[in-house]
């Protein structure tokens, strides 16, 4: 983990509300799952840095894809070609690969695409499901659809693509139709992580889970984001963000 | 030159950067990133005499130019910062000044007992920590409390003794002669500004515990002048804390009566800044002909 | 809709947005950049009976989001203002709420008398000034102080009074119910932060007094805090003061329990935000079908 | 005075630490020594606006010139043509026209260049003074130059570009080469200021002198701007800048 200079070389919109940045940075190897906190200015506002997942990362090149949800990510979607920011990262835990015999099952919604769609690329093989309120709330459909080997679903509540429902009614589906030993790797908004792991656990899978809690550091020091887990407290940004799921205590 | 910074009878730093509590945990992660023997010293995050599992999220949110906590303190506990913690924090070469809090007089002392071992070069009082159960709150609010407090735990360590003081009260020159009277070493100045953050659109305060610490650059002009008040009523040592940033703002803090400068909440924005901010502080001596940090110190030309 | 907003008896704004004392004069230089009758009532700048020059310059410094001021209770004085101000005032469909202070118990009522007098609609009165002769600073520390400053000055007059309270004590809900059982009508939380800005430079203090008052977004999470904690206490309505900048963070402080919000610093900066505030704030209730801001006011959520 | 949208249309270096900065804007008309007050970012970092004179105006293209001395500036040099500024002005009073049967003399030194500048041209007769500390200090030369009917004379401190001295001695100088009635427009450091004055008084000039303040309103609503004056505290932002001489009690 460094603090790198990243150089925005591109940064276009993708979807509604959605972009994808590209970013001259020089970053170490990362696992999908692994996470950048990046400082937006010189000045000390806005004063955390921002948490995103690293989506790719290629001779020099990250790039990441967000939603703009509040004054950090409005401020990121403004930046144009050269201008700076500094990238602290890879941080965190990522996903743990499939063992030889597992069938790999993606499952994504609201920003937890990155880090799935990077699994994917990575893995190369399995089932991915990505969960939407709409069409347009789908980035990079055909950048998922060019992943060899990896079949794409597409739930949007609206039905306006592929079917109509939620992701996890498309996971309850497909694991129907699919045989153990299975792993799930799962992002996105708390209510669909739990579903996903209730239903990982009822099909016997094993089901990961990559968890988004408010930070300050995103390096371990300060204790902002813990999630609760069997074994006590477990900081989101250093001992995860992917947990098993089974360790997760899902509350309410 | 010389920037050592002498806080007590045997603690001497080599340099009057030092980390602040709470933002530095133990120094494991810190320590992946740079030497902490670049340090002046490191306050290690607060430590109580049973793990504690602090406040329910979110714990923190970002504030103009600064931010809110309400970790409550969560934290390891004595017994394993003791087995766990303070060894690897002995192998640098550096102060280990260790934080610690209690919820009544006698956890106070019992954890200055147990800290009275070698390998802690201080400790660091906190007796401001808003979510502490009855009793606790009033450490920090009342010089009577406080210099009484103050005195047990005195009597129970023969270690540097700093009291953090809290920076919401009417009278803060009054509590610092409350903690210097009961036998503090040296005061820090100061802890974070009870404060909260709404979110307008539910209608629901942002931190899981309501309220939270304000802390960061938005709060330095009022640190500042707590530092200068204190440090022209004190006469023991002040260490300041509350939202430096850079070289420039440690000058000042000097310059108002400051003997050191704990970086906090800037840290977790820029974990790299130590280093840069003790670079510009020699290069600032060294473009001023200046021999010794104590050419600095308390030199602020008010007439 | 109905966005009036009750202060006292016979006090009901037409909408909960104020000037703030010290950063709208006596009204005249914004009144040529709009109509005055927009707002829900102007705060004078701080009033005396004498005329005073006020502090030495700099009298005002840039903070991180925020900004130092030690103009020093700078006023035309009371004969003055009501001779060449107050008319001017009355021209316009809106409250004119004075600000006032003495250096002393007897200046502070022959000011309530002198202010008791049509065209003024209600006072507020600053027990915060840090730059008057003894005794002056405490008014606003020392509750039985205050409360029986209150008491007198309520005795002299029969307009609202409000009564400004300082941020920087110990325990403020114990201030506010002083000032409540000596007879305010309403509470304005709160007044500047005592800080203080540092040239590294010339090793001088920035500002001509040394120290000044802390103001703008900087200080927004304190204040926030602090209306919700005096509007739990106390049963008078809260005017909240500190860091407001939008219709969002007006929204935030009627919902922590202020009946009305004072802008100050900001309008320094954007001087025509008063409109923008006020329409935002009618676009947020239509939005969220509310119908009055008593709907609001108060109605954080915190279970 | 009104609060104007202002596009940055140019803003390039014209001398050591020196910009001109052309915004599209449209300005009320102005007198020379009226200044704006800049608003540099939609964020409250930094919070304060910064006053800087009009050195013209026309047809919708508002002129400024600038020295980076801290942060305000500092951000304002690293503004590129297209951005967005806010500007609130004309501010203040500027200076009064010479009568027809005065001489102009017209001085300048630090930052005090551009009301100066803007006067000349706008009356276009006299003399004009303008001093620095070196000749790379000096911006905008050529220009001065092309102002019919005003002689221009530098003084540099280092003598690197027209006599060797500070600008008040140019001006001592000049004066025992004219004839009264004669009227001094200063604007610079408060001791050139000063010295202007007492220069003036002794040849029996009127002098106008516009002096700047640490301002946070700048359209006279919250006293910090104030200069002590033979009738009480007068603010600079809304009663000045432009005082007469005679008027201000100079101190020490
Ligand atoms: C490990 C991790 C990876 C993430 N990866 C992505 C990604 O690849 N793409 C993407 O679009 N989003 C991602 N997010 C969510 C993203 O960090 C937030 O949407 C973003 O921080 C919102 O910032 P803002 O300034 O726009 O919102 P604001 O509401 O203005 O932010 C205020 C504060 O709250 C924090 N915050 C707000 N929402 C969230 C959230 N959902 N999670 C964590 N912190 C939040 C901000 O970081 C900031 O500190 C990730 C979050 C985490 C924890
Ligand atoms: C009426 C008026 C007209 C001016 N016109 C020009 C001009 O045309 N060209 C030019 O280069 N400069 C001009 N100045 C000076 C210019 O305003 C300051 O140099 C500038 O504000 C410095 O800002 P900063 O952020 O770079 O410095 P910082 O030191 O970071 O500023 C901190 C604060 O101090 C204030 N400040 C610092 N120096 C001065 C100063 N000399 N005068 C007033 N406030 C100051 C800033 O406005 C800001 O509020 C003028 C000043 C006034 C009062
Ligand atoms: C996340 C966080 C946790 C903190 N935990 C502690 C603590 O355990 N004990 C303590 O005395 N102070 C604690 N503090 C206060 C800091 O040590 C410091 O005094 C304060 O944040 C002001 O300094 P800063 O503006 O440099 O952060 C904490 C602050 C933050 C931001
Ligand atoms: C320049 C200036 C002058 C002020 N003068 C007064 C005053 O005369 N009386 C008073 O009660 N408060 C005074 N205040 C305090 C403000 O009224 C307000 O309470 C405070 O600035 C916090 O609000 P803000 O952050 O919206 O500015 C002054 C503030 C500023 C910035
Ligand atoms: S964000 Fe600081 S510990 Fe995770
Ligand atoms: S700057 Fe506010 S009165 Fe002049």
């Amino acid at each position: 983990m460094e603090d790198c200079n990243a150089l925005v070389k591109d940064n276009r919109q993708v979807a509604r509300d959605t972009y994808l940045m590209t970013l001259a940075c020089e970053l170490s190897p990362f696992t999908p799952g692994q996470f950048l906190m990046l400082r937006l200015t010189g000045s000390c506002e806005p004063f955390l840095r921002r948490p995103l997942a690293i989506l790719s990362c290629r001779e020099g090149a990250v790039e990441l894809l967000y939603k703009v949800k509040g004054r950090g990510t409005s401020l990121l979607a403004g930046k144009q070609k050269g201008e700076e920011l500094s990238a602290l990262g890879p941080l965190g835990k990522g996903f743990s690969d499939p063992r030889p015999d597992e069938e790999a099952v993606y499952i994504a919604g609201g920003t937890g695409l990155p880090p799935i769609l990077a699994m994917a690329e990575r893995i190369g093989r399995g089932h991915m499901i990505i969960g939407a309120y709409t069409k347009d709330d789908i980035p990079l459909w055909q950048r998922m659809q060019d992943i060899r080997g990896v079949e794409i679903t597409a739930a949007t509540e609206d039905g306006s693509m592929g079917m109509r429902g939620v992701a996890t009614q498309a996971l309850d589906d497909l694991l129907k139709k699919l045989q153990p030993p299975c792993v799930i790797y799962a992002c996105g908004p708390a209510g669909m992580l739990k579903a996903a792991a209730s239903l990982a656990k009822g099909f016997g899978a094993r089901c990961e889970v990559s968890i988004e809690e408010r930070m300050a550091c995103g390096f371990g020091v300060c204790s902002a984001c813990v999630v609760r887990t069997t074994t006590g407290n477990q900081r989101v940004c250093i001992q995860g963000p992917v947990f098993d799921a089974a360790d997760i205590e899902w509350g309410q | 030159m010389d920037i050592s910074t002498r806080l007590a009878p045997g603690l001497c730093l080599k340099n009057p950067i030092l980390s602040a509590s709470g933002t530095f945990a133990y120094g494991e992660e810190f320590s992946r990133m740079f030497d902490l023997s670049l340090l002046g010293g490191v306050v290690t995050k607060g430590i109580s005499l049973l793990p504690k599992e602090g406040n329910p999220t979110p714990r923190v949110c970002e504030t103009p130019c600064g931010m809110l906590n309400a970790i409550g303190l969560e934290n390891i506990g004595i017994d394993a910062f003791i087995a766990e913690k303070l060894p690897f924090l002995c192998t640098f070469d550096t102060e280990v000044i260790v934080n610690f809090f209690g919820t009544d007089e006698d956890e106070y002392v019992q954890m200055a007992q147990r800290l009275n071992i070698d390998g802690v070069s201080a400790i660091e009082m906190n007796v401001s920590c808003p979510n502490i159960k009855k009793g606790g709150i009033e450490f920090g609010k009342d010089p009577k409390i406080l210099n009484r407090l103050v005195a047990q735990v005195r009597k129970s360590t023969t270690k540097p003794l700093i009291v953090k003081l809290s920076p919401m009260v009417t009278n803060i020159g009054e509590m610092a002669l409350a903690a210097q009277e009961g036998g503090a070493d040296a005061l820090t100045c100061s802890n974070t500004y009870p404060a909260m953050a709404i979110d307008e659109n539910t209608w629901k305060p942002i931190l899981g515990n309501i309220t939270g610490g304000l802390s960061g650059p938005a709060i330095k002009p009022i640190a500042l002048r707590i530092v200068w008040e204190v440090s022209r009523q004190a006469a023991i040592p002040v260490i300041a804390s509350g939202g430096a940033t850079s070289w420039r703002d440690v000058v000042q803090f000097l310059l108002a009566g400051a003997s050191a400068v704990e970086i906090g909440s800037f840290s977790l924005r820029d974990p790299l800044c130590f280093g840069a901010i003790i670079q510009g502080l020699i290069r600032y001596m060294q473009n001023n002909g200046l021999e010794s940090i104590t050419e600095i110190i308390g030199r602020l030309k008010t007439a």
